[in-house]
């Protein structure tokens, strides 16, 4: 390990049952230097965090540390702390009900009488060498986000920590947040803290940050210093796309759009408390478009105001030309509109249900809690679509928890093809899925598309994008900046939207 | 991947466990003493046929058990807590249909309104309480046992309160019917009640979505929002439902003695309902739910209170038997023992295939 | 800001349920005390009722005739305490009274023992105690001022020897009378005296005492015991209840295990001997011949502890035992009068329904 | 940055949870001691009112400070009160029949709590178990067993323990005046002196104590104070643990005041313990609270009820009532103060 280098990790492996998170990732952090973590979806990017910050233990691979000789084992959060890496995750873990000081000392000293009076005068000289506007008498909950995570920050400064991983610290601040939070790390940095900021706001990495590394599925892409990295290429390297040698795949099945049509969708000045920019969207009957953008950039967010999901709070709604009024997901779906959700775990499943339950739900919401299905209904509406989507599952009672992510994500499909909708949104169909079932759904999508129904595809993987939609929408920090539609289809010209401008 | 078949088929079936739980009872106390399964047709002083002996109390006196068993389940299944106050609400659906039966004075020789009128009455206060419980539990996020912990505390004073404290009783003997016999039919009535309020369910859970909604909310309630549900109407309901169940048992209960006794009726039998639960198998933390189970998990409870009756067991002694039960169950159900259990399992598996290795090999 | 406001009006339509229930007090709690908060005038003279619960008919009797007796006179105002059957709430309730300096205490004792300390500080306090229904056991008599109740002891001998003279009457031999006892709350004086007066009768006329257990004078326990006793003998064939309410109790598990409740023991019917007789119910049960015999316990001390108290305002001495006037009630004609320690007492003979 | 003289309203906003919730309970303590007095006359102006209302409580206020450090620490125990019952009725009989002195007597009471709090700590903490469970079957238990130990209700004999119950400890220069004139020295039962002794005691170790600051930390955010290093499963087993051993020193002092054995003994008491807790200000959620708090919770409860008895709504019945609509009322109030918080 060269003089100046502080935290070295070799070979890292990780695996979850089939998936390989990591495969193999070196990463080498120096003394007071910031240093970007980058890295799409499924990168592998927060496994690599859960691992060093102890949450996570490493099936293979060392981690090495300056001052220590060979690998230091770390299997849980205090070991990580003892051996001088600290982390601020972005739902901060603190404990609001107590003050701030208290936040900076619990769970670390050893003796048993605490001694207020030296902790708070410790905690104010901290806070105020770090320059942080809040005292240690003070409640963690009375004071605002940014300052609970400079808080934290300071806390991990206390227990003199040589490495201190930021886990995406800036998307809930402001800007003068954000410039506030950043004077704090330059200060840190000319102590020689080595910080590790994992982002994916790119004005802010160029801004901050000295070296930039990007994880690309659980493999290190490589270690660029950011001067020599232009934003276009960082975001063709996240992506995995080389620039030069992207021929134009055209996708020929698309399908022409003729203009003069109905929008079967049509918002206009939408808003939600997902606090996302009023948003302008229509899409036509069989047209098939797609939100790209970054992780965090409001994609998600857009399609679950339309659905309904966040209560949204400005603009309208209007279906086939007629003025709709949908504040709950029930009203949507009543529209003729189904959404799929991102996280399939959370908001997707129904776990101990059946595979049929699942399946038939949320057409029997829709046809009203005095007509449940008979037992033989059930049966074939489930047996219709297991066959149709190739569900591989032992039988249509096993509960769904039991069953692959893929083969859950098409039985959540299969729910929402059920009620026939007019408008389908899926919402990152393809995550952590084998690279089959994607293929499966990107036909799906088409041959939907072709009978009529217009679907929103939303995937972090842009040539799939591209392959099945006839109009992308980009966004970037929760604002539409750009439409492409026809010609423009191409990788280069969604990154250069993506990056913002021409830099 | 034999851990699996052998522990799913376990977890898999969950009738399995009230069902054991019968025939540890009924061969236990067929050793003990086999008259326990006597049943003689004897006259009651009105000189009309009756069935006595053990298992007929059993099936009589389970029948308020099983009634409310059924609510609980469906509020166990949708809100992941179960409600304490059932015993204090089925004090004042007494108090209150007695009020209404008895007058002011609580003498009254004849009945002042019909026994019907009565019992609805009861009904909709049953289901105004139940309702006071659903809106603290559901809209104010407060946890099941805390909400209901209220009107547990409130309850059989409410219910003193109703009959300014005095002990009403009904001399018409057609009240006593819904408790005792119905001339000339020698099962006792309350068996038929039971049996009529399983039905009722079982056609409610046939022919509505109740049974899937429930265990939808009760399983992840975020998913069944997105699903178009109403999370917080449909845990209000049960709630609701519970308290229709309350009134019905309170009917029972009340017309055993044809009076009521605030601080004694009903006692402790929120324990047993949330005991007949999870005998059921059912988790007590919410989300799938079997109601044959919980049902027979009642009458299991109510055999287990007569045979330790049998044994002279003080009546004030009975819950500390059926707390060691809970404690049981409810330890064999928890994760981390699952778990536990699962890799003692797998071990003892890689001893023997080691072993049969080592034989063959 | 949505959320907040929907949850402030819905915490205020739960304040208000709670608040309705408080407020509406029904009306029939308006013939009790109503209480003036104004600084009670010097001449109002303010008495403390320590009552020990609300476990019977005849406990919510003697209660509401005690309110009667104050409320229905202006100069007096009555601070009434329910004990809920523990001594330590009625030992609580009395300290309250001394510290307000009430002028007199009448205490309901749930049991006889305990009472010495509280009793001291009364004494000290200079407030007379007047004890009500049931007697308490202390060194030194002078802590109470006088006793108002029944002679428990003597209306179970009255039973006993109603009962005596019944069984020569009709020619039954002593030793197949077979008797269970359901007792009383333990402890209390009701409970010891009539146990006792059925003990020495049985003894003495050779009838043969199955079992006691307590029946807590209400009717659920009256009603389990009896089931428990049906269990365990089948020659059962009086039943002796130390009140009306476990009498009730009692029939009813004679009638479910199918067996007849009247007064011919030798045709194989179970005879009820109770005591009180204060509920209609009770009355129309002897009348039925349910219940065979009732020896009357008079709850309605009010007026009595009303004239004591007068007699104490203008320093007068009452006696210090003074038993309320109680009789025989019965439906069976066979027997018209008793006598227990060679004086006569008139049985009333109910004619039959 | 000096801090300018902060206004009330502004020292009020900034306060931490627990010490505004706090001043809220005991505001409220002394607007209600205030009524008694209008309501009951001179009977409340005298300290000894005082004394007796905390004899009469002490057995609950250490019960409900064991409550509070649970719900501190975001779990729960109602088996409080039948360990209670079950304490004194192996008391009275170890001390009449067994012929135990009152010494011995303690400590039966000492390991009944703390076996208690041990089997339930164990099964909340390491099996993860649902507390409300674990502890109603363990509230049943307890009265279950009571009955098994001895089945009537009966006041004890034993002269030392008589002797112990009646002791009466003078409180110098309270006393008052009798009607004939002689001073009578207000007097203190010794379970209310432990009671005091036991609030203060808990004071300290909450506040000053890591394992104290440790129950905070859990109550707050479980996740995290595992994120900072607490032991979380040791944390929550101290916690039900030590209010096992508060319910074995609450049921010797209810023992002591009552002098006998009885299968209703502290019927409800833990919901009056839990209904003070809340009163107290300690939140439901976990996380805040003050055993200070929940002292004068308990007094504001016995207050509130004597209020409402020398109303005139004397039956028993109304102090169901009146719990548990103090309990709705400070819920509101508690869901209020959230809210508020959360808005910020």
């Amino acid at each position: 390990m060269s003089e100046n280098v502080v935290l070295e990790l070799k070979n890292i492996r990780k695996r979850f049952g089939p998936v390989q998170a990591l495969k193999g990732v070196n990463f080498k952090l120096c003394e007071g230097e910031i240093h970007a973590l980058m890295g799409e979806n499924g990168a592998g990017k927060s496994t690599l965090i859960k691992v060093l910050t102890g949450v996570y233990t490493k099936d293979e691979g060392s981690i090495h540390m300056k001052g220590y000789d060979g690998d230091i084992a770390i299997h849980s959060p205090q070991e990580a702390q003892d051996a001088g890496i600290s982390t601020v995750y972005q739902e901060i873990t603190l404990c609001p009900n107590l003050s701030v000081a208290e936040n900076m000392y619990i769970g670390r000293g050893k003796e048993i009488i605490q001694n207020w009076k030296k902790m708070n005068d410790n905690a104010n000289k901290i806070l105020e060498s770090l320059d942080i506007p809040t005292s240690a008498t003070t409640q963690l909950a009375n004071c605002s986000i940014a300052v609970q995570q400079m808080v934290a920050i300071a806390r991990a400064v206390d227990m003199d920590c040589k490495v201190l991983i930021l886990d995406e610290p800036t998307s809930s601040l402001d800007d003068q947040e954000v410039a506030k939070l950043f004077k704090l790390m330059r200060d840190l940095k000319a102590r020689g803290v080595g910080i590790i900021f994992v982002t994916h706001f790119l004005d802010q990495v160029y801004e901050v940050c000295d070296k930039i590394t990007v994880l690309r599925d659980g493999v290190q892409e490589g270690e660029y210093k950011t001067e020599e990295l232009p934003r276009l290429q960082l975001v063709s390297k996240m992506l995995g796309k080389e620039i030069d040698d992207l021929s134009d795949i055209k996708n020929d099945e698309a399908i022409m759009q003729d203009t003069n049509e109905e929008n079967v969708i049509e918002t206009n000045q939408l808003t939600s408390t997902s606090g996302i920019s009023p948003l302008d969207f229509y899409i036509k009957k069989g047209e098939v478009n797609g939100f790209t953008g970054l992780l965090g950039s409001g994609r998600s967010e857009c399609v679950r105001a339309i659905f309904g999901a966040d209560k949204v709070v400005g603009g309208t709604i209007k279906k086939n030309g007629k003025l709709v009024k949908i504040n709950k997901p029930i009203d949507a779906m009543k529209a003729g509109i189904a959404y799929l959700p991102e996280d399939r775990k959370v908001d997707g499943i129904i776990g101990d249900l059946s595979v049929r339950e699942n399946i038939i739900l949320a057409l029997q919401v829709l046809e009203g809690f005095w007509k449940p299905f008979t037992r033989a209904e059930a049966d074939d509406f489930a047996e219709k679509y297991i066959k149709l989507l190739g569900i591989k599952t032992a039988s249509a009672d096993t509960p769904i928890k039991s069953l692959s992510g893929g083969n859950q994500q098409k039985c959540i499909v299969a729910r929402w093809l059920l009620t026939h909708p007019e408008y389908l949104i899926l919402d990152e169909p393809t995550r952590g899925i084998d690279v089959g079932t994607k293929v499966d759904i990107q036909k799906l999508v088409l041959k939907l598309a072709s009978e009529g129904m217009s679907i929103t595809f939303i995937s972090s993987e842009t040539d799939e994008m591209l392959r099945t939609c006839s109009r992308l929408i980009v966004m970037r920090d929760r604002k539409v900046v750009g439409e492409l539609t026809g010609s423009d289809l191409t990788q280069n010209k969604i990154m250069s939207v993506i990056a913002g401008g021409d830099k | 991947m034999k851990k699996n078949s052998f522990i799913s088929k376990i977890a898999g079936n969950r009738i399995l466990i009230p069902i054991v739980a019968l025939l540890i009872l009924a061969v236990f106390n067929f050793i003990a003493d086999p008259s326990f399964f006597k049943i003689t047709l004897g006259y009651n002083n009105l000189g009309n046929p009756v069935l006595s002996g053990y298992l007929i109390t059993i099936l009589d006196y389970g029948s308020e058990l099983a009634i409310l068993a059924l609510g609980m389940t469906l509020v166990t299944a949708a809100s992941g807590g179960q409600d304490i106050s059932v015993g204090a609400a089925i004090a004042i659906a007494g108090s209150a249909m007695l009020r209404v039966l008895c007058g002011a004075d609580g003498r009254a020789e004849t009945l002042q309104t019909p026994i019907i009128v009565a019992f609805l009455i009861a009904v909709v206060i049953a289901m105004a309480f139940g309702a006071f419980n659903g809106i603290l539990v559901a809209y104010f996020k407060i946890q099941p046992m805390i909400a209901t912990l209220i009107l547990f505390t409130a309850g059989r004073s409410i219910a003193a309160w109703i009959n300014n404290n005095q002990l009403p009783i009904v001399n018409d003997q057609g009240f006593t019917v819904f408790g005792g016999f119905i001339p000339g039919i020698p099962i006792p009535t309350p068996f038929f009640i039971a049996a009529a309020c399983v039905v009722v369910i079982m056609l409610v859970l046939k022919f509505t979505n109740l049974g899937l909604y429930t265990q939808a909310v009760g399983i992840n309630e975020s998913s069944s929002r997105l699903n178009g549900l109403n999370p917080e109407f449909i845990k209000f309901i049960t709630f609701v439902i519970l308290g229709i169940c309350v009134a019905v048992a309170a009917l029972i209960k009340v017309s055993r003695l044809s009076t009521i006794n605030y601080s004694v009726i009903a006692k402790d039998i929120e324990m047993d309902a949330i005991l007949a639960v999870a005998l059921g198998g059912n988790s007590l933390s919410g989300g799938k739910f079997n109601m044959w189970a919980s049902v027979l998990g009642a009458y299991v409870i109510q055999f287990l209170t007569t045979t330790l009756y049998k044994f002279n067991v003080q009546s004030d002694a009975l819950p500390a038997y059926k707390a060691i039960v809970v404690i049981i169950l409810v330890i064999i159900s928890a994760p981390t023992v699952r778990e536990w259990m699962g890799n003692m399992w797998t071990r003892m598996n890689e001893k023997k295939d080691a072993k049969e290795a080592k034989v063959n090999g | 800001m949505h959320s907040l406001i929907n949850k402030i009006c819905y915490s205020f339509s739960i304040l208000g349920l709670m608040l309705t229930l408080l407020a509406c007090t029904p009306g029939q709690y308006s013939n009790s005390v109503s209480q003036n908060n104004e600084e009670n005038p010097q001449d109002v003279i303010l008495v403390g009722f320590s009552q020990l619960g609300a476990e019977s008919d005849w406990r919510s009797a003697n209660t509401v005739s005690m309110k009667e007796a104050f409320s229905s006179d202006e100069k007096y105002r009555l601070v009434f305490e329910d004990g809920q059957q523990k001594q330590s709430n009625q030992i609580t309730a009395i300290r309250k009274f001394i510290q307000q300096e009430v002028d007199y205490i009448i205490l309901a004792p749930v049991t006889e023992e305990g009472w010495d300390t509280v009793l001291q500080e009364a004494k000290e306090a200079d407030i007379p105690v007047i004890l009500v229904d049931r007697m308490i056991s202390c060194q030194d008599d002078s802590l109470y001022t006088c006793f108002v109740g029944s002679d428990f002891e003597l209306e179970g001998y009255k039973l006993t020897e109603w009962f005596n003279s019944y069984v020569t009457s009709m020619r039954i031999n002593a030793s197949d009378i077979n008797i269970v006892n359901i007792q009383g709350n333990i402890g209390s004086t009701a409970q010891i005296g009539r146990t006792e007066a059925l003990r020495e009768a049985a003894n003495k006329y050779g009838w043969n005492l199955l079992d006691e257990r307590c029946g807590e004078f209400t009717e659920t326990k009256g009603k389990e015991v009896m089931t428990a006793f049906l269990q365990e003998y089948d020659n059962i064939n009086v039943v002796y209840c130390e009140n009306d309410n476990e009498a009730f109790g009692a029939i009813s598990a004679i009638e479910a295990a199918g067996k007849k409740v009247g007064p011919n023991i030798e045709r194989g019917e179970i005879m009820v001997l109770a005591f009180d007789g204060v509920s209609e119910k009770a009355v129309s049960y002897v009348k039925e011949g349910k219940i065979t015999c009732i020896a009357e316990c008079n709850p309605l001390h009010g007026p009595r502890v009303h004239s004591i108290i007068s007699t104490l305002g203008v320093g007068g001495t009452p006696d210090k035992i003074s038993y309320v006037d109680e009789g025989i009630i019965t439906a069976n004609t066979s027997v018209k009068t008793v006598t227990v320690n060679d004086k006569d007492y008139q049985v009333t003979i109910l004619d039959k329904e | 940055m000096a801090e300018k003289k902060p206004s009330i309203l502004n020292r009020l906003r900034n306060m931490t949870d627990t010490n505004l919730l706090l001043t809220i309970t005991i505001v409220m303590f002394f607007l209600m001691y205030i009524g008694a007095i209008v309501f009951q006359g001179k009977g409340f102006l005298k300290p000894q009112t005082f004394f007796n209302i905390l004899n009469a409580n002490a057995a609950l206020i250490i019960l409900s400070v064991g409550l509070s450090i649970v719900m501190i620490s975001g779990s729960i125990d109602i088996s409080v009160g039948g360990v209670t019952a079950l304490v004194c009725m192996s008391c009275a009989v170890h001390l009449d029949y067994k012929g135990g002195n009152v010494f011995t007597a303690f400590l039966l009471a000492l390991g009944i709590g703390i076996a208690f709090g041990f089997i339930q700590g164990i099964l909340i903490a390491y099996l993860d178990i649902q507390p409300f469970i674990v502890t109603l079957a363990g509230m049943f238990f307890a009265r279950g067993m009571t009955t098994i130990v001895n089945t009537n209700p009966f006041n004890v004999e034993n002269p030392a323990l008589v002797a112990l119950k009646d002791t009466r400890i003078p409180v110098p220069f309270l006393g008052s005046y009798n009607k004939l004139g002689e001073y009578i020295n207000a007097y203190v039962e010794i379970g209310a002196l432990v009671a005091v002794a036991v609030v203060l005691i808990l004071f300290f170790v909450l506040r000053w104590t890591r394992l104290g600051r440790n129950f905070y930390a859990l109550g707050g955010n479980r996740q995290s104070a595992l994120m900072l290093g607490i032991n979380v499963k040791r944390t929550k087993f101290y916690a039900h643990l030590l209010c096992g051993f508060l319910s074995g020193i609450g049921g010797f002092v209810y023992f002591l005041h009552v002098g006998s054995g009885a299968p209703t003994h502290a019927a409800g008491a833990e919901m009056n313990a839990i209904a003070a807790s809340i009163i107290g200000g300690t939140l439901l959620t976990g996380g805040v609270g003050n055993v200070i708090g929940t002292f004068f919770g308990v007094l504001s409860l016995s207050t509130i009820q004597n209020i409402v008895n020398s109303a005139g709504l004397d039956d028993a019945w109304w102090t169901g009532i009146t719990i548990a609509a103090m309990l709705c009322l400070f819920l509101v109030i508690q869901s209020l103060v959230l809210s508020r918080k959360k808005k910020k």
